[in-house]
Protein backbone atom coordinates (compact mmCIF):
# COMPACT_ATOMS: atom_id res chain seq x y z
CA UNK A 1 0.00 0.00 0.00
CA UNK A 2 1.48 3.71 -0.68
CA UNK A 3 0.32 6.07 1.40
CA UNK A 4 1.47 9.79 0.34
CA UNK A 5 0.29 13.29 2.30
CA UNK A 6 1.10 16.70 1.74
CA UNK A 7 -0.65 18.97 4.25
CA UNK A 8 -0.38 22.04 6.58
CA UNK A 9 -1.36 19.89 9.79
CA UNK A 10 1.48 18.23 12.10
CA UNK A 11 2.68 15.56 10.87
CA UNK A 12 2.66 11.98 13.26
CA UNK A 13 4.80 9.22 13.46
CA UNK A 14 2.99 6.56 14.66
CA UNK A 15 -0.27 7.60 11.69
CA UNK A 16 2.94 6.46 9.57
CA UNK A 17 3.62 3.12 10.92
CA UNK A 18 0.03 1.84 11.33
CA UNK A 19 0.01 2.50 7.66
CA UNK A 20 2.50 -0.06 6.75
CA UNK A 21 2.05 -2.26 9.47
CA UNK A 22 1.46 -5.79 7.91
CA UNK A 23 1.94 -9.40 9.58
CA UNK A 24 4.60 -9.93 6.91
CA UNK A 25 6.77 -7.04 7.75
CA UNK A 26 9.79 -8.60 9.62
CA UNK A 27 11.22 -4.78 9.88
CA UNK A 28 10.25 -1.09 9.40
CA UNK A 29 12.51 1.98 9.33
CA UNK A 30 11.48 5.22 9.16
CA UNK A 31 12.87 8.86 9.01
CA UNK A 32 11.58 11.76 10.37
CA UNK A 33 13.10 15.02 9.06
CA UNK A 34 13.14 17.88 11.89
CA UNK A 35 13.83 21.23 11.34
CA UNK A 36 17.42 22.13 12.96
CA UNK A 37 18.40 25.48 14.90
CA UNK A 38 20.92 26.11 12.82
CA UNK A 39 22.93 25.93 9.21
CA UNK A 40 26.20 26.26 9.24
CA UNK A 41 26.21 27.39 12.41
CA UNK A 42 23.86 30.30 11.67
CA UNK A 43 20.63 30.28 14.07
CA UNK A 44 17.43 29.35 12.14
CA UNK A 45 14.17 31.24 13.23
CA UNK A 46 12.09 28.83 11.54
CA UNK A 47 11.38 27.39 8.09
CA UNK A 48 8.43 28.16 5.28
CA UNK A 49 8.03 25.30 2.58
CA UNK A 50 5.76 25.61 -0.22
CA UNK A 51 5.21 23.12 -2.86
CA UNK A 52 3.46 22.46 -6.52
CA UNK A 53 1.43 19.83 -4.41
CA UNK A 54 -0.32 17.87 -7.35
CA UNK A 55 3.10 17.16 -9.01
CA UNK A 56 5.06 16.47 -5.86
CA UNK A 57 2.24 13.93 -5.13
CA UNK A 58 3.04 12.32 -8.47
CA UNK A 59 6.77 12.87 -7.96
CA UNK A 60 6.39 11.09 -4.58
CA UNK A 61 4.21 8.25 -5.95
CA UNK A 62 6.81 7.69 -8.23
CA UNK A 63 9.21 7.03 -5.78
CA UNK A 64 6.92 4.94 -4.17
CA UNK A 65 6.11 2.16 -6.74
CA UNK A 66 9.69 2.12 -7.47
CA UNK A 67 10.73 0.85 -3.96
CA UNK A 68 7.55 -0.88 -3.63
CA UNK A 69 9.36 -2.97 -6.67
CA UNK A 70 13.17 -2.62 -6.09
CA UNK A 71 13.08 -3.37 -2.54
CA UNK A 72 9.79 -5.79 -2.17
CA UNK A 73 8.48 -3.63 0.11
CA UNK A 74 4.79 -3.91 1.37
CA UNK A 75 4.27 -0.95 2.34
CA UNK A 76 5.93 3.01 1.84
CA UNK A 77 4.47 5.78 3.84
CA UNK A 78 5.73 9.46 2.82
CA UNK A 79 4.40 12.53 4.57
CA UNK A 80 5.54 16.04 4.33
CA UNK A 81 4.40 18.92 5.88
CA UNK A 82 3.87 22.35 4.22
CA UNK A 83 3.75 25.88 5.44
CA UNK A 84 5.76 27.63 8.56
CA UNK A 85 7.74 25.15 10.91
CA UNK A 86 9.77 25.79 13.99
CA UNK A 87 12.92 24.18 14.95
CA UNK A 88 12.08 20.92 16.04
CA UNK A 89 9.19 20.60 13.83
CA UNK A 90 8.87 17.61 11.85
CA UNK A 91 8.94 18.51 7.60
CA UNK A 92 8.69 14.83 6.60
CA UNK A 93 8.21 11.56 7.83
CA UNK A 94 8.83 8.13 5.67
CA UNK A 95 7.78 4.58 6.90
CA UNK A 96 9.04 1.80 5.08
CA UNK A 97 7.82 -1.94 6.21
CA UNK A 98 9.60 -4.83 4.12
CA UNK A 99 10.13 -8.82 4.59
CA UNK A 100 13.60 -8.46 5.79
CA UNK A 101 15.21 -5.35 7.77
CA UNK A 102 17.83 -4.44 5.60
CA UNK A 103 16.00 -3.89 2.68
CA UNK A 104 13.77 -1.12 4.64
CA UNK A 105 16.65 0.73 5.30
CA UNK A 106 17.97 0.99 2.11
CA UNK A 107 14.46 1.33 0.70
CA UNK A 108 14.03 4.70 3.44
CA UNK A 109 17.10 6.12 2.53
CA UNK A 110 16.84 6.08 -0.95
CA UNK A 111 13.33 7.71 -0.73
CA UNK A 112 14.67 10.36 1.39
CA UNK A 113 17.53 11.15 -1.01
CA UNK A 114 15.89 11.07 -3.67
CA UNK A 115 12.44 13.03 -2.76
CA UNK A 116 15.21 15.99 -1.98
CA UNK A 117 15.90 15.64 -5.59
CA UNK A 118 12.82 14.67 -7.59
CA UNK A 119 9.50 16.70 -5.26
CA UNK A 120 8.78 19.72 -6.48
CA UNK A 121 9.02 21.41 -2.24
CA UNK A 122 10.96 24.70 -1.47
CA UNK A 123 12.56 25.16 1.72
CA UNK A 124 13.29 29.00 2.93
CA UNK A 125 15.45 29.41 5.80
CA UNK A 126 14.77 32.34 7.95
CA UNK A 127 16.99 33.76 9.94
CA UNK A 128 17.55 36.72 12.17
CA UNK A 129 18.78 38.97 9.29
CA UNK A 130 17.78 37.22 6.34
CA UNK A 131 16.22 34.21 4.91
CA UNK A 132 17.52 32.00 2.35
CA UNK A 133 15.81 29.52 -0.66
CA UNK A 134 17.51 26.22 0.35
CA UNK A 135 20.07 24.79 -2.03
CA UNK A 136 18.48 27.44 -4.88
CA UNK A 137 22.31 28.47 -5.83
CA UNK A 138 25.64 26.01 -6.33
CA UNK B 1 0.79 31.89 -29.22
CA UNK B 2 0.22 32.33 -25.79
CA UNK B 3 1.41 30.37 -22.51
CA UNK B 4 0.27 30.73 -18.77
CA UNK B 5 3.79 30.47 -16.53
CA UNK B 6 3.33 29.18 -13.27
CA UNK B 7 6.48 29.96 -10.55
CA UNK B 8 6.94 28.34 -7.02
CA UNK B 9 9.29 29.08 -4.51
CA UNK B 10 12.90 31.32 -5.78
CA UNK B 11 11.36 31.30 -8.94
CA UNK B 12 8.36 33.07 -7.63
CA UNK B 13 10.07 35.55 -6.10
CA UNK B 14 12.38 36.25 -9.47
CA UNK B 15 9.55 36.88 -11.77
CA UNK B 16 7.60 38.77 -8.76
CA UNK B 17 4.44 36.66 -9.76
CA UNK B 18 3.07 33.14 -8.69
CA UNK B 19 1.12 33.17 -12.27
CA UNK B 20 1.11 34.95 -15.37
CA UNK B 21 -0.03 34.98 -19.30
CA UNK B 22 3.20 35.26 -21.72
CA UNK B 23 3.19 35.27 -25.22
CA UNK B 24 5.79 33.47 -27.00
CA UNK B 25 6.62 31.87 -30.40
CA UNK B 26 4.94 29.49 -31.86
CA UNK B 27 6.12 25.55 -31.41
CA UNK B 28 8.22 26.79 -29.15
CA UNK B 29 10.62 24.19 -27.28
CA UNK B 30 10.88 23.95 -23.33
CA UNK B 31 14.81 24.40 -24.42
CA UNK B 32 14.27 27.80 -26.48
CA UNK B 33 11.94 28.98 -23.83
CA UNK B 34 14.14 28.80 -20.97
CA UNK B 35 17.06 30.78 -23.01
CA UNK B 36 14.45 33.42 -23.52
CA UNK B 37 13.11 33.35 -19.83
CA UNK B 38 16.95 33.22 -18.27
CA UNK B 39 17.73 36.32 -20.87
CA UNK B 40 14.25 38.36 -19.54
CA UNK B 41 15.59 37.24 -15.86
CA UNK B 42 19.21 36.79 -15.89
CA UNK B 43 19.09 35.60 -11.92
CA UNK B 44 17.64 32.34 -13.48
CA UNK B 45 21.36 31.52 -14.87
CA UNK B 46 22.46 32.42 -11.33
CA UNK B 47 20.62 29.33 -10.01
CA UNK B 48 22.09 25.54 -9.52
CA UNK B 49 19.33 24.19 -12.07
CA UNK B 50 15.95 25.27 -13.82
CA UNK B 51 13.41 22.93 -14.88
CA UNK B 52 9.96 22.81 -16.30
CA UNK B 53 6.80 20.92 -15.42
CA UNK B 54 3.83 20.38 -17.94
CA UNK B 55 0.92 18.41 -17.01
CA UNK B 56 2.66 17.97 -13.90
CA UNK B 57 5.97 16.04 -15.34
CA UNK B 58 9.56 17.33 -15.36
CA UNK B 59 9.65 17.71 -19.49
CA UNK B 60 13.11 17.64 -21.88
CA UNK B 61 14.54 20.58 -23.80
CA UNK B 62 13.11 19.38 -27.21
CA UNK B 63 9.37 19.27 -25.52
CA UNK B 64 7.07 21.53 -27.56
CA UNK B 65 4.49 23.79 -26.36
CA UNK B 66 1.36 24.30 -27.39
CA UNK B 67 -0.80 27.22 -27.22
CA UNK B 68 -2.43 27.98 -23.09
CA UNK B 69 0.27 25.36 -21.70
CA UNK B 70 0.64 25.91 -18.25
CA UNK B 71 4.19 25.77 -17.83
CA UNK B 72 5.31 25.44 -14.43
CA UNK B 73 8.83 26.84 -13.33
CA UNK B 74 10.63 24.63 -10.89
CA UNK B 75 14.17 25.77 -9.06
CA UNK B 76 16.08 23.39 -7.44
CA UNK B 77 13.77 21.70 -5.15
CA UNK B 78 14.81 21.65 -0.87
CA UNK B 79 12.28 19.36 0.31
CA UNK B 80 13.14 17.09 3.32
CA UNK C 1 22.04 10.56 25.58
CA UNK C 2 22.06 7.05 25.92
CA UNK C 3 18.21 5.41 26.70
CA UNK C 4 18.45 1.35 26.90
CA UNK C 5 15.45 -0.14 28.17
CA UNK C 6 14.65 -3.83 28.52
CA UNK C 7 10.78 -4.84 29.67
CA UNK C 8 7.77 -6.76 29.44
CA UNK C 9 5.16 -4.10 28.48
CA UNK C 10 4.39 -2.84 25.08
CA UNK C 11 7.00 -0.90 23.13
CA UNK C 12 5.85 2.56 21.81
CA UNK C 13 7.69 4.45 19.08
CA UNK C 14 7.00 7.81 20.30
CA UNK C 15 8.24 7.58 23.28
CA UNK C 16 11.26 6.07 21.99
CA UNK C 17 10.98 9.45 19.06
CA UNK C 18 10.51 11.90 22.39
CA UNK C 19 13.77 9.84 23.90
CA UNK C 20 16.21 11.10 21.63
CA UNK C 21 14.12 14.88 20.21
CA UNK C 22 16.89 17.39 19.83
CA UNK C 23 17.25 21.15 18.35
CA UNK C 24 20.43 20.23 16.73
CA UNK C 25 19.07 16.71 15.25
CA UNK C 26 18.96 16.73 11.28
CA UNK C 27 17.62 13.64 11.49
CA UNK C 28 16.62 10.43 13.16
CA UNK C 29 15.99 7.22 11.59
CA UNK C 30 14.01 4.25 13.41
CA UNK C 31 14.03 0.74 13.08
CA UNK C 32 11.02 -1.21 14.37
CA UNK C 33 10.90 -5.00 14.63
CA UNK C 34 7.91 -7.00 14.63
CA UNK C 35 7.06 -10.69 14.82
CA UNK C 36 6.32 -11.97 11.12
CA UNK C 37 3.48 -14.24 10.60
CA UNK C 38 5.90 -17.00 9.25
CA UNK C 39 9.18 -18.44 9.16
CA UNK C 40 10.58 -19.49 5.33
CA UNK C 41 6.51 -20.40 4.57
CA UNK C 42 5.83 -21.62 8.33
CA UNK C 43 3.49 -20.15 10.27
CA UNK C 44 4.49 -18.74 13.41
CA UNK C 45 1.99 -18.61 16.60
CA UNK C 46 3.89 -16.52 18.94
CA UNK C 47 7.64 -15.99 19.75
CA UNK C 48 8.77 -16.08 23.32
CA UNK C 49 11.81 -14.07 24.19
CA UNK C 50 14.09 -13.96 27.52
CA UNK C 51 17.42 -12.52 28.35
CA UNK C 52 19.74 -11.96 30.71
CA UNK C 53 18.43 -8.50 31.64
CA UNK C 54 21.77 -6.80 33.05
CA UNK C 55 24.22 -7.72 30.46
CA UNK C 56 21.87 -7.46 28.12
CA UNK C 57 21.45 -3.88 29.33
CA UNK C 58 25.60 -3.37 29.64
CA UNK C 59 26.20 -4.81 25.87
CA UNK C 60 23.50 -2.02 24.56
CA UNK C 61 25.21 0.27 26.39
CA UNK C 62 28.45 -0.73 24.60
CA UNK C 63 27.02 -0.47 21.21
CA UNK C 64 25.15 2.99 22.04
CA UNK C 65 28.59 4.46 23.33
CA UNK C 66 30.36 3.57 19.98
CA UNK C 67 27.60 5.10 18.07
CA UNK C 68 27.42 8.16 19.94
CA UNK C 69 31.02 7.93 18.47
CA UNK C 70 31.24 6.98 15.91
CA UNK C 71 28.60 8.84 14.24
CA UNK C 72 28.32 11.77 16.27
CA UNK C 73 25.15 10.76 17.21
CA UNK C 74 22.71 13.23 19.72
CA UNK C 75 21.24 10.86 21.41
CA UNK C 76 19.77 7.01 20.94
CA UNK C 77 17.67 5.08 22.77
CA UNK C 78 17.12 1.14 22.16
CA UNK C 79 13.86 -0.95 23.55
CA UNK C 80 13.59 -4.51 23.49
CA UNK C 81 10.76 -6.50 24.72
CA UNK C 82 10.81 -10.09 27.21
CA UNK C 83 8.15 -12.08 27.70
CA UNK C 84 5.19 -13.32 25.13
CA UNK C 85 4.84 -11.84 21.87
CA UNK C 86 2.27 -12.14 19.14
CA UNK C 87 2.29 -11.74 15.45
CA UNK C 88 2.84 -7.89 14.63
CA UNK C 89 3.87 -6.87 18.04
CA UNK C 90 7.01 -5.38 18.39
CA UNK C 91 10.31 -7.24 20.52
CA UNK C 92 12.13 -4.04 19.25
CA UNK C 93 12.83 -0.44 18.52
CA UNK C 94 15.86 1.52 17.66
CA UNK C 95 16.20 5.66 17.41
CA UNK C 96 19.20 7.41 16.34
CA UNK C 97 19.31 11.50 16.13
CA UNK C 98 21.97 12.60 14.16
CA UNK C 99 22.76 16.71 12.99
CA UNK C 100 23.10 14.94 9.54
CA UNK C 101 20.81 12.21 8.27
CA UNK C 102 23.02 9.95 6.30
CA UNK C 103 25.17 8.98 9.84
CA UNK C 104 21.68 8.26 11.25
CA UNK C 105 20.53 5.25 8.73
CA UNK C 106 24.11 3.93 9.24
CA UNK C 107 24.12 4.36 12.70
CA UNK C 108 20.70 2.66 13.32
CA UNK C 109 21.48 -0.09 10.90
CA UNK C 110 24.65 -0.85 12.93
CA UNK C 111 23.10 -0.57 16.25
CA UNK C 112 20.32 -3.57 15.14
CA UNK C 113 23.33 -5.40 13.17
CA UNK C 114 25.11 -5.44 16.65
CA UNK C 115 22.31 -5.93 18.89
CA UNK C 116 21.32 -9.48 17.08
CA UNK C 117 24.96 -10.33 16.97
CA UNK C 118 26.24 -9.42 20.74
CA UNK C 119 23.14 -8.14 23.22
CA UNK C 120 22.11 -11.83 25.41
CA UNK C 121 18.51 -12.19 24.38
CA UNK C 122 16.91 -14.88 22.79
CA UNK C 123 13.82 -15.68 20.71
CA UNK C 124 12.06 -19.13 20.39
CA UNK C 125 9.44 -19.32 17.48
CA UNK C 126 6.46 -21.75 18.17
CA UNK C 127 4.65 -23.26 15.77
CA UNK C 128 1.55 -24.97 15.52
CA UNK C 129 4.07 -28.40 15.73
CA UNK C 130 6.86 -27.35 17.18
CA UNK C 131 9.47 -24.53 18.50
CA UNK C 132 12.57 -23.39 17.91
CA UNK C 133 15.42 -21.31 19.43
CA UNK C 134 16.03 -18.75 16.93
CA UNK C 135 19.61 -19.00 15.13
CA UNK C 136 21.08 -21.42 17.56
CA UNK C 137 22.21 -24.19 15.43
CA UNK C 138 24.11 -23.89 11.92
CA UNK D 1 36.07 -25.80 44.03
CA UNK D 2 32.62 -25.41 43.47
CA UNK D 3 30.91 -22.15 40.81
CA UNK D 4 27.23 -21.22 40.19
CA UNK D 5 26.46 -22.31 36.92
CA UNK D 6 23.41 -20.00 35.01
CA UNK D 7 21.99 -20.96 31.63
CA UNK D 8 19.26 -19.20 29.83
CA UNK D 9 17.84 -20.23 26.33
CA UNK D 10 18.51 -23.27 24.80
CA UNK D 11 21.20 -23.76 27.32
CA UNK D 12 18.69 -24.09 29.90
CA UNK D 13 16.67 -26.30 28.07
CA UNK D 14 20.05 -28.94 27.67
CA UNK D 15 20.96 -28.21 31.12
CA UNK D 16 17.57 -28.72 32.37
CA UNK D 17 18.00 -26.32 34.85
CA UNK D 18 18.62 -22.65 34.43
CA UNK D 19 20.81 -22.62 37.68
CA UNK D 20 22.79 -25.02 39.68
CA UNK D 21 26.11 -25.82 41.69
CA UNK D 22 28.88 -27.51 39.93
CA UNK D 23 32.14 -28.84 41.09
CA UNK D 24 35.09 -28.01 38.38
CA UNK D 25 39.15 -28.50 38.97
CA UNK D 26 40.83 -25.36 40.77
CA UNK D 27 41.95 -22.45 38.73
CA UNK D 28 39.94 -23.99 35.81
CA UNK D 29 40.03 -21.92 32.38
CA UNK D 30 37.17 -20.96 30.46
CA UNK D 31 38.32 -23.19 27.47
CA UNK D 32 38.69 -25.87 29.60
CA UNK D 33 35.82 -25.62 31.61
CA UNK D 34 33.61 -25.64 27.67
CA UNK D 35 35.61 -28.34 26.83
CA UNK D 36 34.00 -30.66 30.24
CA UNK D 37 30.68 -29.38 29.65
CA UNK D 38 30.08 -30.21 25.58
CA UNK D 39 31.52 -33.40 27.00
CA UNK D 40 28.69 -33.55 29.44
CA UNK D 41 26.07 -32.74 27.62
CA UNK D 42 27.37 -32.64 23.73
CA UNK D 43 23.44 -31.41 22.29
CA UNK D 44 26.13 -27.70 22.82
CA UNK D 45 28.37 -29.37 20.48
CA UNK D 46 25.59 -28.60 17.73
CA UNK D 47 24.98 -25.62 18.88
CA UNK D 48 26.18 -22.32 16.36
CA UNK D 49 28.51 -21.16 18.87
CA UNK D 50 28.80 -21.14 22.76
CA UNK D 51 30.10 -18.52 24.89
CA UNK D 52 30.51 -17.94 28.41
CA UNK D 53 30.09 -14.87 30.73
CA UNK D 54 31.31 -13.67 34.02
CA UNK D 55 30.56 -10.63 35.62
CA UNK D 56 27.87 -9.56 32.63
CA UNK D 57 31.04 -9.51 29.95
CA UNK D 58 32.26 -12.46 28.04
CA UNK D 59 34.91 -13.85 28.47
CA UNK D 60 37.79 -15.54 26.88
CA UNK D 61 38.85 -19.20 26.98
CA UNK D 62 42.24 -18.23 28.72
CA UNK D 63 39.51 -16.64 31.47
CA UNK D 64 40.58 -18.32 34.99
CA UNK D 65 37.72 -19.30 36.99
CA UNK D 66 37.74 -18.10 40.72
CA UNK D 67 35.74 -20.54 43.27
CA UNK D 68 31.83 -19.20 43.59
CA UNK D 69 31.88 -17.55 40.22
CA UNK D 70 28.71 -17.25 38.70
CA UNK D 71 29.25 -18.52 34.97
CA UNK D 72 26.79 -17.54 32.66
CA UNK D 73 26.06 -19.82 29.53
CA UNK D 74 25.14 -17.69 26.19
CA UNK D 75 23.80 -19.71 23.64
CA UNK D 76 23.49 -17.83 20.32
CA UNK D 77 21.70 -14.74 20.72
CA UNK D 78 18.78 -14.37 18.57
CA UNK D 79 17.49 -10.80 20.01
CA UNK D 80 15.91 -7.78 17.77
Amino acid sequence: MIDIQIKEDKLDTQTCLDAVADPGAGGTTIFVGTVRNQTQGKPVVRLEFESFIPMAEKEMRKIAEYVTQKWDALHISIHHRVGILDVGEIPVIIAVSTPHRKAAFEACEYTINTLKKTVPIWKKEIFEDGEVWVAAHP
Amino acid sequence: MEIKLVAYGIAREIIGHSEMKMKVVDKITIGEFKKSIVGQYPEFGRLRDLRFAINEDYQNDDFVLTTNDEVVVIPPVSGG
